[in-house]
């Protein structure tokens, strides 16, 4: 997270920091754990009332930022939600309203309106199941007459069960179309999946020969390739912003330990060989900040290299985020693999954030086609 | 019976093979302790399922083959046992009542206990009637065992235990327990322990199941209060504990290896779960270059471990390494389970994250992930492997310790007073 | 002339630009410090030629951009120094009477010389006269530079040096060095340090020039017998050598963002060998997955740590964080450079360890590989960068020194006498 | 190494090492840096008198072994070798004795007899330029009436320039052919390759329609497939028995540095960070000679996971063997990088031994396969 908040921003991360405590202590988390949603509505409700849904929307639409950088106003929030391990559907709901608020029609204004009020949810189908680089769709949506259908099949989608809305890309003859579909549509099934996560829900997502008018089309047919990078340069930032909240709290949980643990006389800080593994961590998450802000204010003022920092920041966090939170159980030992522990709730965060929108690897393969481009044009 | 009158190793194959073949069906993990995640109900099913299975083998012949024929056992040398367990690869053993029960447990009684205590228990755990558990770790302690704060007093002939233990596999469905307290808090600690015997289901005692972050209960730990055990119970000279506890650890390391414990050859090899190529077949990565170099990495893994695991036992039987070279097998061994099952978690890609039971072998991966540090911790942490390697092995200078040379009541401890 | 009085930067930028474009030539890293191995002949040549250059430009008014006038400098502030630096982007410029003359030779001068000392040597180091040198680590030294051993006993108004300094970087073609001490061994390490500016080519210095395995001969060692300094070639205090040090190492910290170094902004970026898509290219694996994984690594780890010098800048900068923080820097730049030299390696395939100069950008990797671990070790190792980051930002307990307290000479020292 | 050797095979090893020791201390080895050779033909008959020569060979042919395991044996003698950094072309020449002692003809008994006397010297011809797969040879040798025909190139190739003899492996239609190609042959050019050893000397060399009798051919025309992997089964594992050498002297170098290494007035043996480092590396050493032992028996018995082993270990030791040393070099700090210190002559043999026949990837690639096999037959 930046060092250097304004005042302004400062107050809006502290609120939702404050109300997330209150809500979503970890003993509420564990509680939660068979629960269909993960959260209640009026939770969400309350999240949208302090500013959680408006953020990437205009205020012309009834958004509005804090600071004038949405995306980072955003990434504030997500670092939170990390921190707290927090549910709710942050992300999709962000990305569906920053689409709608970009390029949606009149048809879809009421549905924004309720994202904004936090009176329904939305959420995005984009990864499909199966090898595939990030980034290639192959879910069809077909023109006919006035009309699209759509088949094919998403996964992961996250809070697909609880969204009334369902923002899928998909292909039409050689481009990308968006399209915003009813959950509630005929020939949409959903399925929810197994994770490793506690507090959020997955789902694999069907269309099966789903109708819909041509007005559910969101921008252009065939011409949504870049509104989809841009929505995955979005999850993609916000999702390492939650992965830095949840490396901080399983850091600063693990060396409170180390001073508090005693272990033949000696606090557990007092070990050179510890020592130095903190050095570690503390280094993976002081990077792990600045590339994941780095990516955020990229996104955020729409640079060239915003894609290319998002992919560096998601190869870094993905692995330094899983391997710092696996450091921390082993330094605390066996407790740290229980389930009445909290560490457990920040090492699933990063574990599923790193395969949502792409793996470490799937990112690398990305910064290696920018290198090559760019080296083409030098 | 001799050894040189006792059947011949082959003679004894024979017949056990027969027998295997006769009277035991084939290995299934649903029913073996700590491979899947069970309801209680199915648990405790299990564990009776466990002591009858126990008490076939023993009315048959076959159980304690390396425990004397006075405590109920078969007198016969660690080849027998080895040559059993080889016979019994592929079919069904009584996993709950080995380990701790007959090693640590039995052998530390072997070793130390009296003659009663020897002939009250150790035919009991031949039996399947008598489940035992490791009463040692405890909260504050991690990897400092000989730290303990569970105290006995004693009063007359009996001693009073308060405190609390943990890890201890299985105590809620177990009988006795074999602990390790102090009774002088005036002394350095190593000086002023002392080990018992105690039933576990007993007024004062509370077991509470650990459920670990996959879901797995099989971990309890013991609030212990007020109990009363009379001195008849206790297992070597007052505050003498440490010299039983170090023999107790010794066995604690051979794990299946002990002669007192029966267990399929080879099962541990063979119970992973999905390898990382069925994971790749099962994710469509087969042909990818990448998910290929990784199994390739978990297969050199795999391999070089064996053939450490060959060379340090060799050389620690022949006295080139020191009994403290197995450290470096279970360094090297924790190291490359925590990197295979990474390797398994990457190649299953977004479904190690998110996945549905249709997913084959990578459903689930994800779960084991999280549990990845496991093979780091469990058992002595590789932490601890490293200070053995470098100090014990290498012979570099011995971390400084602040709880040698002043009575324990005066070691550091936290600040917090949650260690 | 008061800061308020000074030219602004944006006009100084202009009449940079305007005379670097008339003046310089295009930067080419044949002729500087440290990117290539070269014969004496050679060095020597760049070593006349950095001298005319920056000759040429204190001529112009842009050398000591910091430094006071009456000293020969321009008496404007970091901001005019930045921008000379970005507009000197592409250009050559004098890169042997940078680093350390003017940092941070210069600055402890203009921090603790006397003001003759000041008015000696300023003005000659930005005319090119001087070039000057650290005599700082010594042979038994490592990290642990107050543990100077290399001792200046009075006599009189002299001083008399004996002792052995290590890793100066071109002392035999340079003039002056500042000079790190024992003036007193009755007193723990840090009381005893005396730090004195002597002339390198004298009588009683003999300069060694260390190889490197690459065949670099950049480095050099000093061997000091008898050599006598007034004592008003002493800077600071007798015995306060240490509060110099400190500054002279936060000085030296500073590298090219020193207010009083010229140095083309950007240039440590743009000075790597091929990159990884470079070699991959000449080694026909552009389309292999796994070195387009690897290049992807590469790329990321770049592109992370700049962010990282970004926001260490800025927090340090605004006190956020503390100045200890740079270690987080220094740590991961180590290791980033590191791995990063080691991908370079692997995508090299067997070209990396047998080539011909028909290889392109993988000839010669190999040697790079070799010296992967001056990452780590130059500029204070990772090793004590993991101290500072552990003890000074996390607040951890500070290792246990044997050498705090004691009078110098009775610190433990190594057994063979090599350290 | 391995823990238990015969009376005999101790005897054998150490009058190797003492050999060593006169004959190529370290600064000798510094003082040839420049040498075409680097070393003396005397030292090499010197060696063979040793034995150096003969362990790959039947009795029947002039050779034997010590213990009845003639690869075992002569891991021996590379082990010292890599614990010397010693020069010379033992895996090439034993390669080729091996070579011609099961396969080779009358035509070639004379040759044979001069490996083993030491008089000459050859080397194989193997690896190619360019990316492919290892094993993959492209090297063309026609048959031409009673003649055969090479063409192509062949790098890098270990002592060619001094060799009087070259095992080429080539491609013959669809199978793979072995001749034997004097080093004088008209078309054969050679051409030194500059390299990270000190000690060694490697060429490139070119076969341009090398014309020789049928009789250089050794073994079958196009039937030599599974002589080439057998020679290069044993080529791994005397490279791997040369690395686990290396890291020996470098591990203990580096011990004795750090009981006499003062820093703040302790010993570097007693800081934690580092003792667990010395931990971590005696583990990678321990499991270095293990599975080098292991690659070398199954080699010596022909067992059926030789292959395998052969790249288990080679994908282990490339990797450790560098990492070892690179850290011995850390733990030295700046003198470690020196010319004059030895520990480079030990980075420099296991850095060129990790890509020769194969690099760590390419062997993890021939054990998936092994993987994939194999489980295709459960």
């Amino acid at each position: 997270m930046l060092l250097d908040l304004t005042d302004d921003q400062e107050f809006f991360r502290e609120t939702t920091a404050r109300f997330l405590d209150e809500q979503v202590p970890t003993a509420e988390l564990r509680r939660r754990r068979d629960d269909p949603a993960g959260f209640d509505p009026s939770y969400w409700q309350r999240g949208a009332d302090l500013g959680w849904t408006s953020l990437l929307v205009g205020e012309e639409d009834g958004g509005g930022t804090i600071s004038g950088h949405g995306v980072i106003d955003l990434t504030l929030v997500a670092y939170e939600f990390g921190r707290h391990g927090a549910p709710g559907p942050l992300v999709p709901t962000n990305i569906v309203a920053a689409a709608l608020g970009t390029a949606g029609g009149e048809a879809q204004a009421s549905v924004l309106a309720d994202l904004l009020s936090g009176a329904s949810i939305a959420t995005w189908c984009y990864e499909e199941p199966g090898r595939r680089p990030l980034g290639e769709v192959s879910l069809d949506i077909r023109v006919d007459g006035d009309h699209i259908v759509l088949d094919g099949v998403k996964r992961p989608v996250e809070s697909a069960a609880q969204a009334h809305h369902l923002l899928v890309t998909g292909r039409t003859d050689g481009g990308l179309t968006q399209a915003l579909v009813p959950a509630s549509a005929p020939g949409v099934s959903v399925t929810p999946l197994r994770t490793v996560d506690l507090t959020r829900r997955f789902c694999s997502v069907r269309f099966d020969g789903v109708r819909l008018p041509i007005e559910a089309v969101i921008g252009e047919v065939g011409g949504a390739a870049g509104e989809a990078e841009r929505q995955l340069e979005l999850a993609v930032a916000l999702h390492c912003a939650e992965t830095v909240g949840a490396m901080q709290q399983g850091f600063d949980m693990t060396v409170d330990w180390a001073f508090d643990r005693y272990s033949f006389g000696r606090p557990l800080a007092s070990y050179q060989a510890l020592k130095h593994r903190f050095a570690d961590m503390k280094t993976w998450l002081e990077a792990g900040h600045a590339v994941s802000d780095g990516a955020a204010a990229a996104a955020d003022a729409r640079t060239a290299d915003a894609g290319e920092l998002a992919s560096a920041a998601k190869a870094f966090l993905g692995d330094y985020g899983t391997e710092l939170l696996q450091d921390c159980v082993q330094l605390h030992g066996g407790i740290g693999l229980t389930f009445e522990h909290d560490l457990h709730v920040f090492l699933r965060r990063v574990t599923l954030n790193r395969v949502l929108f792409g793996t470490p690897g799937d990112h690398r393969q990305r910064l290696a086609r920018h290198v090559e481009l760019r080296e083409a044009v030098a | 019976m001799t050894v040189d009158t006792a059947e011949d190793v082959a003679a004894f194959r024979q017949r056990a093979r027969q027998w295997i073949g006769e009277n035991l069906r084939p290995f299934s993990s649903s029913n073996t302790m700590g491979l899947r995640v069970r309801t209680s109900e199915e648990e405790l099913a299990a564990v009776a399922a466990d002591r009858q299975l126990q008490r076939k083998v023993f009315d048959a012949g076959f159980a304690g083959i390396c425990v004397p024929r006075e405590y109920g056992g078969q007198a016969l040398t660690p080849a027998h046992q080895r040559a059993f367990n080889e016979e019994l690869t592929g079919f069904e053993f009584a996993s709950r009542c080995q380990i701790p029960t007959m090693s640590p447990c039995a052998a530390v009684l072997l070793e130390f206990g009296t003659e009663e205590q020897r002939r009250r228990h150790i035919p009991a755990m031949l039996r399947g009637d008598e489940i035992w558990m490791q009463f040692l770790s405890e909260p504050s302690g991690g990897s400092d065992v000989a730290g303990a704060l569970t105290t006995a007093v004693r009063d007359g002939d009996e001693w009073v235990l308060n405190g609390s233990k943990v890890w201890t596999t299985g105590a809620w469905w177990s009988d006795w327990a074999l602990c390790l307290a102090r009774t002088n808090w005036d002394v350095p600690k190593h000086r002023g322990l002392t080990v018992f015997v105690l039933p576990i289901h007993q007024p004062g005692i509370e077991v509470h199941q650990i459920e670990m972050l996959n879901g797995a209960r099989d971990f309890c730990q013991e609030f212990i209060s007020d109990v009363r055990i009379p001195d008849a119970d206790r297992v070597g000279e007052v505050d003498e504990g440490w010299t039983v506890g170090t023999r107790w650890m010794s066995h604690e390391r051979l794990l299946f290896n002990s002669p007192y414990v029966t267990y399929p050859a080879g099962l541990e090899r063979s119970l992973a779960e999905g390898s990382a190529m069925q994971i790749a077949r099962d994710t469509g990565r087969l042909d990818d270059p990448i998910a290929r170099d990784r199994i390739g990495e978990a297969r050199a893994l795999e391999l070089v471990g064996r053939q450490l695991e060959q060379r340090l036992a060799a050389g620690i039987g022949s006295r080139r390494l020191s009994d403290q070279a197995a450290a470096i097998g279970r360094l090297y061994g924790g190291l490359a389970r925590l990197r295979t099952a990474t390797i398994k978690f990457e190649i299953a890609g977004d479904a190690g994250g998110a996945w549905s039971d249709d997913d084959g072998t990578a459903a689930e991966i994800g779960l084991a992930f999280l549990m990845r540090q496991t093979s780091c911790i469990g058992g002595g942490t590789t932490e601890m492997a490293r200070n053995v390697i470098s100090e014990r092995v290498l012979g570099m200078p011995r971390e400084r310790t602040l709880d040698r040379d002043v009575p324990f009541r005066d070691v550091p401890r936290s600040p917090s007073g949650r260690s």
